[in-house]
């Protein structure tokens, strides 16, 4: 009985602080490589177009950079829509089509990828 | 005459080779148990691409246990062989001490072989493979402390492990028994083919079931540690995510978690190629086919070969409820952490995190993200969490590996 | 000097292992013999899928035959073996008594190791899986008595077996033989590797050839065995079926003949696992991966290593031509009872049956159902007989497979 | 010989009797449960609309339920079309699409199905 | 007090586990030089197929070398075990002697079982018999002079092994580093498995690496060894090929090549299967799945276990230097010999041979017929060269295979 | 030392000389082959067909035979255009579509292919 308590206790605080740990780490090295890969990237463009800033107040509709699509591409759009609209006024913002983030790549690498077709 | 007296031998002969004459009152039990999962699998949709092949291997099993019968091998001398066979040698040939043994094999049933990739470890993260070829961990990298949300809903895992102690498991019994709390079907199969494969049928049929069963388990739960402004937050847009964030958080990931719980790294790893496969965007073909192909394949056999490992004296034991009473309570359990220590996020964010989306940290991919959309929908119709609730959701895929990685590793 | 004298003996070692030192007439034989295989199979046709596999492992092994050696392992003494190696340990090690013995294996051939899923009977149930995701059990449960013509067609393989027994092979050949006349491919395979593995590859290409020669062999005999007015009758049409109907069948199905003949279990269970993966509607996921990318590749690995049984020394005797009148002559009887059994069901039902359905009974689905359908018309074009044909035709599926478990019971 | 010829007939009486009696006890059990699954079923509906009765003389052609397409389509459409034009006089009907029979199913079964697509 | 010993033990347990504590400074510089060949593999595109899953299988092996551990049998006799054992038996037993022994298993690593496709050489045919489906052998039956090209850019082989021999490698070894100048991936990792075991990683590193620059490696080889003139010349059209001569090809070279060097029969045979489905155009059916889904579920699996072979401590030695180097090198002579018997061919035949076409004869198809004709079209943009020269780059795949049966034979 | 050179050289010229004599045996099989295949197949046509000869000044454009396309079909268009207009002077020949070799085969043939998609 006290044997079975002391295992039990034992692994409910292991596995709570290993778990979390783990995870916490991974929260941390995650949120540095983010801001590094981010600096990076800014850093090579003049602006940061990736995010659009809901502060500005252009006058125009505004085609608005999405998340890919994945399975469900109805359910995405809508839930994208409303995201979208949620946060910009809908009279200066109309959605034009949501489509996937382009594998940027010049033509030698299209070629090899089209070579890689065939890998062997 | 002797003609009739051979028909009637034969005919004997087949009825006592029959199930008729085979068959035990729990292989009927279990046939009923079978035919009862496949109306759920069917009508009433639970995980049924799971649940169906599943059933059908508890069905098959029951009829004929024979087809999960292990091979044996009867090494015969060579030369005591070849003193009664001609003919070139079929079998392969052992040689001990200098000499020469031929290996007469009994073959096995067709599910125990089937069974093997089970066994050894390689369907659950070959399926992990196809998993990882499917998910998008933007959201997660868009905001990492849903890891925290993963992370709290693995409490449930343990509390269940002393619940199971304490009904009278043996420990690594109750390993098992408390990652059908990890809401992940790999896992819970991984982990208990490793820890207690004696269990592995009422454990699989208890998490797909539960993990089908999440949008009734869950509301109430969540409604219940929550108050109505709570459940109104409507949380910011995630931040988009670039290509290459996106590429090196699996390089990341299995690096941290296979350096520090080596025994997750099968599961993990896998997961994480998979996820390298359809981030890298160099790849698609084969990405393409570990998603479909190869992943229908496994999940046909792993289906059908963990269902026949129920059979009637195995599964039909008090300790099957036990495990049923259990795996439920590690859902319910595992819901509950992840929503209050989204309700600790809440606070500390000042209103920020809704704390409906810790209940996505129990897995149950994408099932459970709905869901915590769904109840917040309730409150305020034009409330989309469903992306806020993709990070702890795939957290908690990460989450329920490592805490298997623990249990393993202590257990094992 | 030095370097003329390596060279000369590296050629002339080269010539020793060559083929052309090595092979035998009759492998050159078996070559002629696989090309013109593949001929049939390209040129006319004849069940190309497997035609082409087998005449190619035909092909392969008669050039090498090497390609289906069976591995050995030499189990050396853990201390023996690391006198003589360092670096970490490659292969397996095996405690016997407390001693340790490293397992160093000399491996086997190419198509020895894709074998095994035939030796073990597990390519022929997955193949079943297959053709289970593709079959409409809808004509039979319209019409159940088609149960009966599947069942009339098997006759042909116990009398072929009566055959069999009197040219001189022994029982269990006997039995892989007869299995020949139920006219289906995966049932033949299965049976003869279980019972007589020695004849897989002329018993293999018989039951491939003659199903391939079905629309030859059938219509003179159905034609000789019924009356103008027989072959005009027009049948009504088949009522409709329901969807839990179709779901409830393979159930059915595989409960009462797993119970009854539980050496038929596997064949019967994968063909219904499929069919509810097909009608239960929910699973078209794995269902789709079943029947095309699954069975691709074990039809690939089937027929190249069934044929690649089929080394000269074996194939070239007396008996294989007896297996190939065998076949031709169960085929013959299997049409002749399914007629016969269809003129009694056309007197009984006061001229309302086709005794033309009765030949389909004979499985070769659909070519045998086709061949019915089209000599019905020969009397009247507007008469269809296809829906009415399949009925017997997927029965004799059944049939057959019910057919095999008896003899494998018996026999086996 | 004697002993071929006790083998041979006791395996063809044998086979002969199980392979005939499993298939008459399959036939048996089918159209027990055909029988009752089509009260069942039949019960639930105000009308049978399942089987249109030949013997109706309805004076407007009326499309007529058809079985599931398979592998071979055209070949099928033109074997419906023969059986269903050889029991109806072409004048009272026209066939107006084959399709397969709908898998009913309410909004959340199929929300539920979309899901499983994810099944893990 | 006991919990927070019990808690504190765990932990130490765990850290001693880890691989904190048990990777060595190998492994480190293994996960860089994995993630160095990931970011070849998708940004530079360098052959992502391969090396994507080679650098993570490096990865994986090094993060836990465990992935690739082999299993331990350990067979105790039966009265033993049931001693301290109840319930049903799960493990096979062997009879020895007239003694039962239950075989107790420790089960090996995931990698390790998935790795026993390449130990026993089944993959690289396999991919072969998809490469078989998607080649096109029209050029070359057109031209059938390609082949003394194809031949001719095997010498690289043969002098990178005496390269090899006097780096101080083993013959059997020299034989697999030759092998590279094959620049045809799955003959590579073929013969290394057979030869030489322990160079798999470092040597399908190099092939793959080195198939990947191609267009870096050969235009200026090709260009140093020509002149403008020849490079300039227009190519007659070929002729058309007939369906039976295409056909007839494949059946005609694995006859012959099996013939004379049976040890190429399983690659060349499989190659040959493959393009026989492809041409006799009656089984598209397997021949689609051979080419897309088997073959991409072997890649996944061929790739990602000989990265495993991968760890620091073999890998990480002056040989893989060697290796590396001699890997180029003998690309650079197969390209040159190539290129050399090209301009003997365009002596001979008055100049209506661009010797271009030679350097495609080392093989990586399509990749070396793309760099002959664009640097055809670098004198003359209106000379289409592509076709000409996949003639020699398809009859450098049985050119490779034919070198790699050679040295097999000699040296296995 | 002296090991190391005959092996070497062994190796060598047995390569060499092994890898030739099987691909030359090759190069004479095929072309035997070929040509009878080529004299069998144009002895059944009465004119042969199969290869334009670009000596003929027809003054229509008339459609070319072209090479069975393959993964890469735009690339394979570019090239067999190309090729095409190379030989034919433009104004006499047009490319109207580029398509697989039909497979020959009569009806019951094609009755036997659509059979054996479902094989067993
Ligand atoms: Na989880
Ligand atoms: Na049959
Ligand atoms: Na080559």
């Amino acid at each position: 009985m006290a044997d079975k308590l002391t295992i039990s206790l034992t692994i409910l605080l292991t596995g709570f602080v290993v778990v979390f740990a783990v995870l916490l780490l991974l929260i941390g090295i995650i949120k540095l490589y983010g801001t590094v890969v981010y600096r990076i990237q800014t850093g090579r463009k003049e602006k940061p177009a990736v995010i659009p800033t809901p502060s500005t107040s252009e006058p125009t509709p505004e085609p608005v950079a999405v998340v890919e699509s994945s399975a469900d591409p109805d359910a995405l759009i809508a839930v994208i829509s409303a995201a979208v609209y949620a946060v910009y006024p809908s009279d200066q913002v109309r959605i034009k089509s949501i489509r996937k983030a382009p594998v940027s790549s010049n033509e030698w690498h299209r070629a090899g990828l089209n070579d890689s077709i065939r890998p062997f | 005459m002797t003609i009739l007296n051979g028909f009637f031998d034969a005919l004997k002969g087949l009825y006592q080779s029959s199930g008729m004459s085979t068959l035990v009152w729990q292989n009927y039990v279990m046939i009923v148990v079978a035919c009862f999962l496949m109306y759920l699998a069917i009508k009433k949709q639970y995980e049924p691409l799971l649940l169906l092949p599943i059933a059908f291997g508890m069905l098959l099993v029951n009829l004929y246990p024979a087809i999960m019968d292990p091979p044996s091998t009867n090494m015969v001398e060579m030369s005591e062989y070849l003193k009664t066979h001609d003919g070139p040698l079929n079998y392969a040939v052992t040689t001990i001490g200098g000499v020469d043994y031929v290996n007469v094999p009994t073959y096995g049933g067709l599910l125990y072989y089937l069974y093997q990739g089970v066994k050894l470890g390689i369907y659950p993260p070959l399926i992990f493979l196809g998993i990882g070829c499917m998910t998008d961990f933007g959201p997660l990298i868009a905001s990492p402390k849903s890891f925290i949300l993963g992370a709290a809903a693995q409490i449930g895992i343990f509390i269940t492990f002393i619940g199971a102690i304490f009904l009278g498991f043996t420990q690594p019994q109750a390993g098992a028994i408390g990652i059908i709390g990890g809401a992940d079907g790999p896992t819970a199969i991984y982990v208990t083919s490793k820890l207690a494969p004696e269990l592995l049928g009422p454990i699989a049929v208890a998490a797909y079931s539960y993990m089908a069963l999440v949008p009734i388990i869950q509301p109430p739960i969540m409604r219940a540690l929550t108050t109505k402004k709570e459940r109104s937050v409507v949380m910011e847009q995630l931040r988009p995510v670039s290509k290459l964030e996106k590429i090196m958080f699996p390089v990341i990931v299995v690096i941290v978690v296979a350096i520090a719980l080596p025994s997750a790294a099968p599961l993990v790893g896998m997961l994480m190629l998979g996820n390298i496969f359809k981030e890298s965007g160099v790849v698609e073909r084969i990405s393409k086919t570990a998603q479909n192909e190869l992943m229908n394949i496994i999940t046909i056999f792993l289906g059908t070969t963990v269902g026949a490992t129920a059979t009637g004296t195995v599964f039909l034991t008090p300790k099957t409820l036990g495990i049923i009473a259990l795996g439920l309570f590690a859902f319910c359990m595992g819901t509950a952490f992840g929503v209050l220590f989204g309700k600790i996020m809440y606070k500390l964010s000042g209103g920020k995190v809704n704390p409906l989306i810790g209940s996505a940290g129990v897995s149950a991919v994408p099932m459970a993200a709905r869901v915590a959309n769904k109840v917040g929908q309730e409150e305020n119709p034009g409330n989309f969490l469903l992306m806020h609730a993709m990070g702890p959701n795939v957290a908690g895929v990460i989450g329920s590996a490592v805490a298997a990685g623990v249990l393993m590793s202590i257990l094992g």
